[in-house]
């Protein structure tokens, strides 16, 4: 048996639900909330790659490397807004950032 | 002509001016000298207009000053009408007044507005001329409430006393009340003649006459009928008729000139006289002259009892006014405009003269004005007393008098008339001459003869006012005394109103009277069959019992019947009506509304209720706004499941 | 002539010139401003000032041709502008007046001088703004009374709430916030209708002019829902029960200027909508809802002149007669279907709508005036409150004359302003039925009780406190403005007949106007 | 058939370590398994023949960005059990949506994918191919724009991380050159006029 469009959808699928399911266990640790939000990322990639292959367009590749470069941005600025909050709270608990509150 | 009538009008308004603008620059002397010029001016001219009028027989003047507006068609005029109505009107407004401003030259001596005082009845005069010379309704309104703004500027001239300005508060809402009638009048009469001219107006009265007016489904009025009952209303309160009369006792709080003026001879009378000059509207319903005639007899009837219980000398002139009023007002009911007009006239003279009188008794009492404190200033007074005696035989209609005259041939006239209520209204105003002769005797007692009860330093200063306010006294004894003898035969019994007054046939009681009449010697000896001169006598030989020969029958009279003195006392209760419930009732109203309506239900629920929603509304979708980043989350993911659910079943 | 000058050398209109001149001379005021700051006081202060009379002045100036070059045979728009503005939208800069628009433009003019005066030792705090404020404020006014173009006429309407919502919300008293809010979105939650409703008749006839919306045929429900979109703008202006309330708070905090000019024009802006739009766009619906706004303007007559009655506050108290007065306005404009119904004739309709635009015209003169009065008795003690006075007239006998005057006016005598359109309303109302100039003639007595009982209880009497014993008499400046408000309240009462002359083409044209269905022609 | 076991072990390896980074204890060991994950996919990458991005993902992710991630992890002082309190406390809630989304993606693959190539087999393409040059081709023209978007957003990113982690420490003893240029005598120097005194 071939690897076919569907065994990559799937496995895309089965790694975007673990993610989401990673967003509600460690809704806490906004590091690995992070990480999870990577691994979100990926599956979306492996969507648009494999399109791209199956379907033989070279611009599906292209928004993933735009969403690589997103994704990169994201994580730095979220990291360096992680480091200022350790630094001003002393603690990157989400249960204490309330702030936002209505 | 047409120039001395504006000259007429205009000079007292110029004087007004002068005085009033530029009091302080002309002084004392210069405002009383270019009014008294501007008013002499009037009076000579008007007495020129009366000669052309009457003596040489001109015809009516009818034409327009200028054109006040013109909307949707209807022309809106300001202009004269000059009749031998109007000439007499005119002569007697302008005497009076003339007399009224010399003894104002003595009787406001030291009061510090004096020229405020000589503009106001200056333009009191100009005003009064506009509403007598009127040939429409709108300038008849203008001059109507320009008489009684100077009528309310005069009662609060003591601005700083409290009741003044309380007195003349409450006697221009009391008129506004009879003014909002009088302006619904007039707009019926425009709405069924289309103008606003009397003689259009007038010319069409027979057709309008036919027309009915539905003021509620059902009920077909008639036209005319609602319109001079919507008149009348006017003229009950310009006019101090029962129940709008509450205004004019308390008017007594402005200077006694103008009491004299505005309160007795003029103002007072304009309704008198806007009936007499709507006598061609008035004839054409019977309803609304039966009304007249029934509301004038107990006017004349009941005010006049309120007199008998009064100590200020004022008042009681006041509500001898008032019943006289009401004698005029029973005169035009019974459909005897002329002498209801000719009473108008003689009472003008011999009212003002009791007023002034009074005055001069006040001048010299220092401002006292009980007369349970004279007594006996007959031999301090020698020429106010003569000249009150005059004045109060006039008014009780002591044979040969003016005023017997005038009054002996309302009550005929009245008696003669065949109108519901005519009966009721005979008797009412023949009760009436006793209890007026009563009053005024009473008064006249109390304050001529009897014991002194002044006190010494009050006694000390007394004497004589000067020549100032004499001469207006004894000028206007003259015309109380006699001018009923040459006027009674024309004004009356004869055609000197000619087609100035419209009195359809079968109503002229007048004329009925006038074969019974042979000249003023005759009259006399005739009214000594009917019982009027008899009950005057009565009336003052019962003062004359009670208060100067026996004063404790009097007491004890008033004693025996506490109940009926209470309640002459507080004038029937109509004061306390209008403050406890008409006044404090629309207060109330106003504060339910305001409170309830506007702050309550308008602001509070609609429009901060609207506010309070919407912060309801926010205070509650805030919970949803935890602040956790996870939540946020969350609430994406799901709406993500949600989201893509929906497209793939709706798809 | 002063203005066709400038007219010929600069190729603008007169309207142009009366809308333009204010509005510059404001930012001018604004810009020569920015670096003083506040405290600093002298010669700048005077030059403002000054230069602020000066514009006002000349404004006036300029308009006075507007009345002498008015050909009143007419009902056609005169001194008319026009020039494509938004050519995708058909928007047109279009600019005009008839017989209604001229002496509310007039009536602006004069206003503003006064209310500048009126400022010109009082105002303390940012002077050059305040000035500013009005002088802008006079612009967009004259635009709202001269715009033919429904969106020019909008901007206006809009624009004009800004230098009020800034007049009230800087220079006024302790509440003034509350009081701006109330007023700012009361009268722009009206007015968002408005633009509905103008959208909507764009859509249908394909342009933004005023005179073709009139001539466009709509079915009787377009008509109602429109009357019901204007009626929500022109009602929350005027302002009619219920939606009264934000009046009487806006007048209160309002400085005295702010109130003159609320009083006096803002509020005929409601008026004058409903004769330039309502009635000549929807005169089926207009007649459809004329119970309703017979209705509404008898609530106003009797139920708030029994509010007027009890306040306590003077301001309040004027806010109130006013909205009582505007009462008539509005009686008078919508009498007339039902005077077609009762009588079956159309005599009479004229009078209504000519009573309810003289009612507007005096309207701005007494109430400005009373304000203006109010104002002289508020800078000298600092209260509005009744009881804080009596016996003004002891220490001001000049000043009391004149409020005396303006009250009596208020009160509807004849020979002032007051009476005129009141006289004129209560008869055409007649023709409608006796128990609504019944209800309507009751202001007579109500107008003259609440008005005369605050005069006696301010003006006349003893003196009642210390404070009423130092005030010094009215400055010549005061009694300048006074005097000049008291002259026109007489001549406009005394001889009204030119204004009626001026209007009558205007009014006439409206009356056949509106007693002519719209739904036959529609689809 | 190489080509379809490499498939399963290395998809296999990426759940795993997936489920690891959800999972894991500490941060480390979930950003150890991160960098599993993606060299995982990398690899399954290039059985796509996405040589490129294969390489991207490996260079910048493993190489930069998951080294920040450590570092941030290792220099922030974390409190892993605060951290894991009511783990599980939204596992239910975290399963059923996720298993909606499971259902959902599902429902797509298999009964939406019509006229998807969802069963075609794969050509492998001939060797002079390069799918760098084809992405080089359609970026460079195409999507130039958006490119140089990117470009900027890059920036943007470096500029608000730096600007975020900055910080002006009060207190610090340091040089300030423009301070020292500046001074002039009246700064430091202070004349004071006295009277002489005796004894």
């Amino acid at each position: 048996m071939m690897v076919t469009l569907s065994h990559y959808l799937t496995l895309s699928a089965l790694l975007f639900t673990i993610s989401i399911a990673g967003i509600f266990l460690n809704r806490k640790n906004v590091i690995v909330l992070l990480m999870c939000v990577e691994l979100l990322l990926l599956a979306v990639n492996f969507n648009f790659i494999a399109f791209s292959r199956y379907l033989d367009d070279p611009a599906g590749q292209v928004f993933v490397f735009f969403i690589l470069t997103v994704a990169a941005a994201e994580s730095a600025i979220g990291l360096a807004i992680l480091v200022v909050l350790f630094r001003s709270r002393r603690s990157i608990n989400v249960q204490e950032l309330d702030v936002l509150k209505g | 002509m047409e120039r001395i009538y504006l000259a007429i009008v205009l000079c007292p308004l110029f004087a007004a001016l002068v005085a009033g603008l530029f009091g302080r620059q002309i002084g004392r002397a210069g405002a009383h000298t270019v009014t008294i010029l501007g008013v002499g001016a009037s009076f000579g001219l008007s007495l020129l207009v009366l000669k052309d009028q009457w003596l040489e027989g001109a015809a009516a003047f009818n034409g327009t000053v200028y054109t006040w507006a013109v909307v949707d068609g209807v022309t809106m005029n300001v202009g004269f009408l000059v009749d031998r109505l109007t000439a007499l009107m005119m002569v007697v407004v302008t005497s009076v007044s003339l007399m009224v401003h010399v003894y104002t030259i003595g009787y406001m001596h030291d009061d510090p507005g004096y020229q405020r005082f000589f503009s106001y009845i200056s333009l009191f005069t100009f005003a009064m001329l506009t509403l007598v010379m009127a040939n429409n309704f709108l300038q008849l309104f203008f001059g109507w409430e320009a008489v009684g703004l100077v009528s309310y500027l005069l009662i609060g001239f003591w601005y700083t006393r409290p009741t003044a300005i309380v007195a003349n508060l409450k006697a221009f809402l009391v008129n506004r009340v009879g003014d909002f009638g009088f302006l619904l009048g007039i707009a019926l009469i425009l709405m069924a003649t289309g103008s606003l001219d009397y003689a259009t107006v007038f010319a069409r009265a027979p057709e309008m006459s036919t027309q009915t007016i539905e003021l509620w489904s059902g009920a077909p009025w008639s036209v005319m009928t609602v319109a001079c009952l919507l008149l009348f209303v006017g003229a009950m309160g310009k006019s101090a008729q029962m129940p709008l009369h509450v205004w004019l006792p308390d008017s007594m709080e402005g200077p006694t000139p103008i009491s004299a003026l505005i309160h007795a001879a003029t103002m007072v009378t304009a309704g008198v006289f806007m009936v007499a000059r709507m006598s061609p509207l008035f004839e054409y319903s019977e309803t609304a002259l039966s009304v007249v005639l029934v509301i004038g007899a107990t006017t004349a009837l009941f005010t006049g009892f309120l007199g008998v219980v009064q100590n200020d000398i004022k008042r009681v002139v006041a509500y001898s006014t008032l019943s006289q009023l009401g004698y005029m007002t029973a005169a035009l009911g019974a459909s005897a405009y002329a002498v209801g007009v000719f009473h108008l006239m003689t009472h003008a003279f011999f009212k003002a003269l009791l007023f002034l009188a009074a005055g001069s008794v006040i001048v010299a009492m220092h401002h006292e004005q009980d007369i349970r404190k004279m007594g006996g200033l007959r031999k301090y007074l020698p020429i106010t007393w003569l000249t009150c005696l005059i004045g109060t035989l006039s008014l009780i209609g002591f044979p040969g008098f003016s005023g017997f005259f005038s009054k002996d041939a309302l009550i005929e006239a009245v008696g003669h008339a065949d109108r519901a209520g005519a009966t009721y209204a005979w008797w009412c105003l023949l009760i009436g001459v006793f209890v007026t002769a009563l009053y005024s005797f009473r008064m006249y007692f109390l304050v001529f003869h009897g014991p002194e009860r002044l006190d010494a330093e009050t006694k000390a200063h007394l004497h004589e006012s000067p020549w100032v306010i004499t001469l207006p006294l004894v000028l206007l004894a003259i015309p109380s005394a006699i001018v009923g003898w040459p006027t009674i035969a024309p004004v009356v019994f004869g055609d000197y109103f000619g087609s100035a007054i419209m009195v359809l046939e079968r109503n002229d009681v007048l004329g009925e009277l006038a074969g019974e009449f042979h000249g003023p010697w005759a009259y006399i000896l005739h009214a000594f069959s009917a019982p009027i001169p008899y009950l005057a006598l009565a009336g003052a030989l019962t003062a004359w019992y009670l208060y100067l020969r026996n004063p404790g029958l009097a007491e004890t009279v008033r004693l025996r019947f506490r109940w009926l003195h209470t309640l002459l006392m507080n004038k029937y209760y109509f004061d306390d009506f209008n403050d406890k419930v008409l006044a404090r009732g629309s207060r109330g109203l106003g504060n339910l509304f305001w409170q309830l309506g506007d702050v309550l239900v308008i602001d509070g629920g609609l429009v901060n209720g609207s506010a309070r929603l919407v912060g309801w509304a926010a205070q509650v979708s805030r919970q949803l706004q935890s602040g956790y980043l996870y939540h946020y989350a969350f609430a994406m993911i799901i709406g993500l499941a949600v989201m893509v659910g929906w497209l793939l079943l709706g798809a | 002539m002063g203005s066709s000058m400038i007219e010929g050398a600069l190729g603008i209109g007169t309207l142009s010139i009366l809308v333009w001149l204010p509005i510059l001379g404001g930012l001018l005021l604004l810009l020569g401003r920015a670096e003083t700051r506040p405290g600093e006081k002298g010669a700048n202060l005077r030059l403002d000032r000054w230069l602020a009379l000066a514009v006002s002045v000349l404004t006036f100036v300029l308009s006075v041709p507007l009345w002498t070059q008015f050909d009143a045979s007419t009902p056609s728009m005169q001194f008319v502008e026009r020039l494509p503005w938004i050519r995708t939208f058909n928007v047109e800069y279009y600019l005009g007046v008839d017989g209604f628009s001229m002496p509310l433009i007039l009536l602006t003019t004069f206003l503003t001088p006064i209310v500048v005066l009126a400022g010109w030792q009082v105002i303390e705090k940012r002077t050059a703004q305040y000035f500013a404020a009005f002088l802008i404020l006079e612009g967009l006014m004259i635009g709202v009374f001269a715009a033919l173009d429904a969106l020019l006429f909008y901007v206006f309407w809009e624009a004009m709430l800004i230098p009020m919502f800034i007049i009230i919300g800087v220079w006024g008293g302790e509440r003034r916030v509350y009081a701006t809010m109330k007023f700012f979105l009361y009268t722009f939650l009206g007015s968002v209708f408005m633009l509905v409703a103008l959208i909507y008749l764009y859509l249908k006839s394909g342009s933004y002019s005023i005179l073709d919306f009139q001539n466009l045929p709509l079915t009787l429900t377009e008509q109602i829902l429109i009357f019901l979109a204007f009626l929500f703008a022109f009602a929350v202006k005027v302002p009619m029960w219920p939606v009264h309330t934000w009046l009487p708070d806006a007048h209160v905090e309002a400085p005295t200027g702010g109130s003159v000019i609320l009083a006096a024009v803002l509020l005929k802006m409601g008026g004058y909508g409903f004769i330039r739009f309502s009635l000549p766009i929807t005169p089926d619906a207009s007649s459809e809802l004329a119970w309703l706004m017979i209705s509404l303007s008898l609530v106003a007559v009797v139920y708030i002149g029994l509010v007027a009655l009890v306040q306590k506050d003077m301001k309040k108290l004027i806010a109130y007669s006013s909205i009582a007065h505007m009462g008539f306005v509005t009686l008078g404009f919508f009498v007339g279907w039902q005077i077609l119904e009762r009588t079956g004739t159309t005599a009479g309709i004229a009078m209504g709508i000519s009573g309810g635009m003289f009612q507007m015209i005096s309207h701005g003169f007494i109430s400005g005036a009373l304000f203006l009065c109010v104002g002289v008795l508020y800078d000298r003690l600092h209260s509005r409150q009744i009881a804080d006075y009596g016996g003004v007239v002891n220490t001001m006998p000049r000043f009391a004359a004149f409020m005396v005057l303006f009250a009596l006016a208020n009160a509807g005598l004849p020979g002032t302003s007051g009476f005129v359109g009141e006289f004129l309303v209560i008869l055409a109302v007649f023709k409608a039925g006796f128990w609504y100039a019944f209800l309507a003639a009751t202001t007579l007595i109500l107008g003259a009780a609440y008005t005369l009982w605050m005069v006696k209880r301010v003006v006349f009497g003893a003196v009642a406190n210390e404070g009423v014993a130092g005030l010094s008499d009215a400055s010549g400046r005061e009694l300048l403005i006074l005097a000049l408000v008291a002259a026109g309240v007489l001549g406009l009462g005394l001889w009204p007949a030119p204004l009626a002359d001026v209007m009558a083409a205007s009014v006439d044209h409206l009356a056949l106007q509106i007693t002519q269905s719209k739904l036959a022609g529609a689809l | 058939m190489f080509t379809t076991f490499l498939f399963y072990a290395l998809s296999t390896v990426l759940l795993a370590a997936a489920i690891g980074v959800i999972t894991a204890r500490n941060p480390v060991y979930a950003a150890l398994f991160l960098i599993l994950a993606f060299v995982a996919s990398a690899v399954l990458w290039l059985l796509l023949e996405a040589e490129f991005l294969a390489i991207v993902l490996v260079l910048v992710y493993v190489g930069a960005v998951m080294v920040l991630f450590l570092f941030v992890v290792m220099m922030l002082d974390i409190n892993v059990t605060t951290m894991r309190e009511g783990f599980l406390r939204y596992a239910p809630v975290g399963a059923i949506v996720a298993g909606i989304i499971v259902l959902e993606l599902a429902y797509v693959i298999w009964f939406r994918s019509d006229g998807l190539p969802v069963g075609a087999q794969l050509v492998p393409r001939d060797g002079a191919y390069s799918s760098t040059e084809e992405l080089g081709k359609v970026l460079y023209t195409q999507y130039l724009y958006p490119f140089e978007l990117a470009g900027m957003l890059l920036l943007l990113a470096i500029v608000a991380a730096i600007l975020l982690t900055m910080r002006h420490r009060p207190g610090l003893k340091v040089q300030d050159v423009a301070e020292q240029v500046k001074v002039q005598r009246g700064d430091r120097v202070r004349m004071v006029q006295m009277k002489s005194e005796s004894e």
